[in-house]
């Protein structure tokens, strides 16, 4: 009795695996030539600013051939730099430059396709739209702690921030705050798309958040003058900017290099350009 | 006097905690399924891909829910399918084989595990991983490993249920077997076992429960925020649980939101129907179905 | 009271003692019983009546915290045994002393499955054979003319009387030379306790019945002789 | 015979293997987190800030936000559950008390991560609003959700231990005409003192375990909260917001000095528990 229920649930196991191997070995044609009778596994992780992007292309080219899988996770930065050197996914994004310590460590390749920029956001009831660089790294560092302050209501200001791993917080740390400190007080969420949510939900927050990610459920604010949109990053009149990079460790090869070529692709750079980038091509 | 108004305080108190307690219970399920049931449609679960060649597997499904419906559904099998057999052995070995020092022993080290969070279980899955994944390449947090871990979660379960039914059985028909010359073993096979599958049987459906909703084992593990349905034990996955946590925190437009309020009343309806599936395996006589010849 | 042509003794025991962790309920009983007899055991309730049959298959040994001294021996297939020798086989002393209950104990499933339960657990699995044993020992033990035709019922389905006369039957597939009988008739109407008492007195033509009975009427119509435990003595008469 | 003992090494085999896990994880925790405990690194994180910007990486704020958030959490719950294990066994009528035991029973099967979602949709918006300070996430959030999820399971263990009284005294107290709840007061409360102590024991487990619901509600700020509308983080929501994929950073290395602390803490309360049952028993 025992061993029959046992063996029937390792055999209905089986079967449910097998079955999924059965079905999907049957080869369909695709019509993205670049990856036509290719199949396989690709694993993406890291950066989370870059996964809008890395969705809408593993849609495409999945939906043309479904013998590929592209599983795609968060992280941040750090995480994607170490989970591709330690060889755990095939791409590991970041939304800043690996250091020269990381790339010689783990022999990475680097991709950049795609420049963005990084921009402070608050709630659009908020009345306060621009701010100047003290004004800012006074608001994180935690001493101006009401917006009354700023001309606003008289209400507390709720910072958000992201974790260590976050390239789009090391940018902003670097290049706006001039590595000030931020308030460990400060709200922590876990990637761009979770800073937008928090911040669209909080009438008094305040973060900060990848140019590309900014829509009307947040309003940019404007930093020293400048606003904080995708032309201004272009033509060099907003600072904070950064470079989106694709990693590998070594030279890629077969599917994933063909990935990387997508993303460089008309197709993929179209893509970025949607999701509110800048492509380099 | 005094005791009239302790005796009524009481009163009010218990009645007080009861009825907040129950209207928090109804505003929490009924916030969610009035957000969330007019959600529920074909094209939630299945996006733009028609639902026939999403289940036969012939199109993946892009947008909608089927994914993660079914990469927990495969997590569950598998991490049942592994918890289950050691766990109903371990559990006859404690009720049948165990005595006195080493019975207690063992179900300390059981309750231990029982009471481990399990984003400490998830962070040993990791380790795991990672650790295998020196030697062999092919090993990452996978859908394996978030099974591998989810099993040791509700290990402990399976076993103290095991056990408890096997022990409630009345001594007369413990006595049975034997008196006519069966051996222990057979005795176990044929008549202690099969007399206490009722209450394994609910004991693993709320290990499948268990399996389904938990969250903080597969965030380490292998789940991540798209990856359609695992090609292979060794993929990474999706499954409901997260899909909620991921939407809560970073949805991107408001059909997004909307998804996730589906999701959850999904799950919840999942959770609700393995619960009274355990329910009435529980409290009715299931030996009659099983007996018959 | 009548005695039997041949008088052989069948089982017997050796200055036995059995304790419940301190408690101490048989004393240093030495006791023959001859073959081909039922030999009823009376005696207050709590003086360990039940406990002395399950000396014969060694059942107590289930229970825990109960130990025993002394020796026992029966007579099997001719051969005298110490029952308690290492070389025993458990299931296979249990299988030639079957054991009933006080209360009928039919395992949740068929009439049929019932009575060839204990073929299956010793491992005769031949179809045809095992057809045979059940309607054989069910004719034994009077209750194959009600049940012939509902032999794949839940014996659960059956009256008091029947369930007790299947365990009956269940005990005897295996031929077994001892029946241990605990107050097989006390949860019984009159009617039914009648059949059993006449089903045992067929029945002592192969086996040895040890029976319990708190009945003293029953014990005049069909024990051959009687043995009493009380506080600390046995009398055997 | 052989197939008896067989089964038996195989029966034995399964127990082993489980039991063997319980130690594997604390091994495995003590083994990739050892380079901490040498020069009593160790204890210096319980006590120090996180901030990596300055190369500070103590788990003390995190210490803090558990013990807060579970503290405060049981604050609600408790007194909520004794409440309403009261009214289940003793002061509801028959009918209302099953209706309110079934549904009990039906969310303890709720998800988690739903409390968690339903908790960032109506219970963060509504602390904000109400108390005009912070931005919702915050301690007092979480523990109000938390409370919610682990009520259910002490009410059920309550409940049993009320019912399970045995009827004698029961009796006598109805027979001396006690009323329900002086029944309850002088009756079934002292009797089941331990009963409820092992509950709230468990239940603080519970709560410590729980990693959802604050990773969801309380906001993860790395300070050490100062009023319960501070954000705050948790060990459990600490170190799913730190794994990392290298065995090398010192970050990486803190979350096993987390995931230590919680199994010790956890496997603290189990070992109470058991010494209340055993002091019980002799009791009775």
């Amino acid at each position: 009795m025992r061993l029959d229920i046992i063996k029937r649930s390792f055999i209905l196991t089986g079967i449910f695996i097998s079955f999924f191997f059965i079905v999907s070995s049957i080869a369909p044609a695709g019509t993205i030539d670049l990856f036509t009778s290719e199949k396989g596994d690709i694993k993406i992780s890291g950066g989370t600013a870059h996964i809008p992007v890395m969705k809408d292309a593993a849609k495409q080219i999945m939906e043309h051939n479904r013998d590929i899988r592209i599983s795609i996770a968060g992280g941040g930065s750090g995480v994607g730099i170490k989970q591709v050197g330690e060889g755990l996914v095939d791409i590991g994004n970041s939304g800043r430059k690996p250091t020269d310590d990381e790339i010689q460590k783990y022999g990475l390749k680097l991709f950049q396709w795609a420049i963005d920029g990084v921009g402070v956001i608050v709630n659009p009831q908020n009345p306060v739209k621009a701010l100047s660089k003290t004004q800012l790294s006074e608001i994180f560092a935690g001493k101006t702690t009401v917006w009354k302050a700023l001309g606003g209501p008289d209400k507390l200001i709720n910072v958000y921030t992201r974790d260590n791993s976050s390239g789009t917080r090391e940018v902003f740390w670097e290049k706006a705050l001039d590595k000030g400190e931020i308030t460990d007080k400060a709200n922590v969420v876990v990637s761009n798309g979770a800073m937008k949510t928090a911040v669209a939900n909080d009438p008094y927050g305040i973060g900060y958040v990848s140019v590309g990610h900014m829509d009307n459920s947040t309003a940019p604010v404007i930093l020293d003058g400048a606003e904080p949109t995708i032309d201004n990053v272009k033509n060099g009149s907003y600072k904070i900017a950064r470079g989106l990079f694709s990693n590998t460790k070594g030279e890629p090869k077969g599917l994933v290099k063909k990935f990387i070529d997508f993303l460089f692709s008309p197709e993929g750079q179209q893509i970025a350009a949607k999701n509110g980038f800048i492509p380099v091509k | 006097m005094k005791e009239r108004f302790i005796e009524i305080f009481i009163k009010s108190f218990a009645w007080l905690s009861g009825l907040l307690l129950l209207s928090a219970a109804f505003v929490i399920i009924g916030f969610l399924l009035v957000k969330g049931v007019p959600t529920l449609s074909l094209s939630l679960i299945f996006g733009d891909t028609s639902p026939a060649d999403a289940l036969l597997l012939r199109r993946q499904v892009l947008t909608g829910l089927f994914p993660a419906m079914a990469g927990t559904c495969l997590l569950v099998l598998l991490s049942v399918g592994l918890a289950t057999p050691v766990g109903l052995a371990a559990g006859i070995y404690l009720a049948e084989y165990s005595r006195g020092n080493l019975k207690s022993f063992f179900s300390l080290f059981y309750d231990i595990l029982a009471g481990v969070p399990s984003i400490v279980i998830g962070l040993f899955g990791f380790s795991l991983a990672i650790s295998l994944h020196h030697y062999v390449k092919e090993i990452y947090p996978c859908l394996l490993i978030s099974a591998l871990a989810l099993a040791f979660l509700v290990l402990p379960y399976l076993i103290r249920t095991t056990q408890f039914a096997m022990e409630s059985i009345p001594s007369e028909t413990r006595l049975t077997a034997p008196a006519l010359g069966a051996t222990k073993l057979q005795n176990i096979a044929y008549v202690l076992f099969p007399r206490s599958l009722p209450g394994i049987a609910s004991g693993v459906i709320l290990a499948i429960g268990r399996c389904a909703e938990d969250t903080a084992v597969i965030m380490l593990t292998g789940v991540v925020a798209a990856a359609g349905i695992p090609g292979s034990l060794l993929s990474a996955y999706e499954a409901l649980p997260f899909y909620i946590y991921y939407i809560s925190s970073q949805y991107r437009d408001a059909y997004e939101l909307q998804t996730g309020y589906g999701a959850a009343v999904i799950l919840l309806i999942i959770c609700a129907c393995l619960f009274l599936a355990a329910f009435y395996l529980k409290n009715q006589l299931m030996d009659r179905m099983l007996y018959r010849q | 009271m009548t005695e039997n042509k041949s008088n052989e003794i069948k089982i017997k025991t050796v200055n036995l003692s059995f304790y419940y962790n301190r408690l101490h309920v048989l004393k240093d009983i030495s006791v023959e019983f001859p073959e081909r007899s039922i030999s009823a055991i009376v005696g207050p309730s709590g003086q360990g009546k039940s406990t002395f049959l399950m000396i014969f298959n060694r059942l107590w040994e289930t229970i825990p915290d109960a130990r025993m001294e002394g020796e026992a021996f029966i007579r099997l297939k001719n051969k005298w045994v110490n029952i308690y020798d290492r070389s025993i086989s458990l299931p296979e002393l249990r299988r030639s002393a079957g054991m009933v209950f006080q209360t009928p104990n039919p395992l949740p499933m068929s009439i049929f499955k019932n009575i060839s339960f204990p073929l299956k657990l010793s491992g005769v699995i031949e179809k045809q054979a095992v057809d045979e044993k059940v309607e054989f020992a069910l004719k034994q033990a009077f209750l194959w003319e009600e049940v012939k035709d509902r032999l794949s019922d839940d014996a659960r389905s059956l009256s008091g009387g029947q369930q007790q006369r299947l365990c009956i039957a269940r005990a005897l597939t295996l031929d077994p030379e001892i029946l241990l009988l605990d107050e097989p008739t006390s949860f019984l109407d009159a009617g039914s306790g009648q059949i059993i008492e006449d089903l045992l007195l067929s029945l002592k033509e192969s086996c040895t019945i040890l029976l319990i009975s708190h009945y003293m009427d029953q014990i005049r119509r069909i024990a051959d002789r009687v043995m009493e435990l009380s506080g600390d003595t046995s009398n055997n008469s | 015979m052989k197939r008896e003992c067989f089964a038996e090494t195989g029966f034995l085999g399964a127990a082993v293997l489980s039991a063997s896990l319980t130690a594997l994880i604390l091994i495995f925790m003590l083994f990739l987190g050892f380079p901490l405990f040498r020069g009593g690194c160790f204890f210096t994180l319980l006590t120090t800030p996180w901030n990596p910007d300055k190369g500070l990486f103590g788990i003390y704020p995190m210490l803090a936000g558990t013990l807060s958030i579970v503290f405060l959490s049981l604050c609600w719950a408790f007194p909520l559950s004794l409440g309403a294990s009261a009214l289940i066994s003793v002061i509801a009528p028959t009918g209302f008390a099953k209706f309110c035991k079934k549904t009990v029973q039906m969310l303890t099967g709720i998800p988690t991560v739903i409390y968690g979602f339903v908790g960032v949709f109506l219970l963060v918006p509504f602390i904000r609003e109400m108390f005009a300070s912070g931005s919702g996430m915050s301690i007092l959030s979480a523990s109000l959700m938390l409370s919610m999820v682990i009520s259910p399971t002490m009410i059920l263990i309550f409940t049993d231990t009320f019912e399970s009284i045995p009827a004698s005294y029961s009796a006598a107290a109805d027979a001396l005409g006690a009323s329900p709840v002086q029944k309850l007061l002088y009756v079934i409360l002292p009797y089941s003192r331990q009963g409820i102590f092992a509950g709230l024991i468990l239940s603080v487990g519970r709560a410590m375990g729980d990693t959802l619901i604050a990773l969801m509600l309380a906001g993860n700020a790395v300070a050490v909260p100062g009023s319960i509308l501070d954000s705050a983080r948790t060990l459990t929501a600490h170190i799913a917001l730190v794994i990392a994929a290298d065995f090398d950073s010192i970050e990486f290395k803190t979350i096993f000095a987390a995931g230590l602390v919680l199994y010790v803490f956890t496997t603290s309360l189990i070992l109470l528990v058991r010494i209340i049952g055993g002091m019980g028993m002799k009791n009775r």
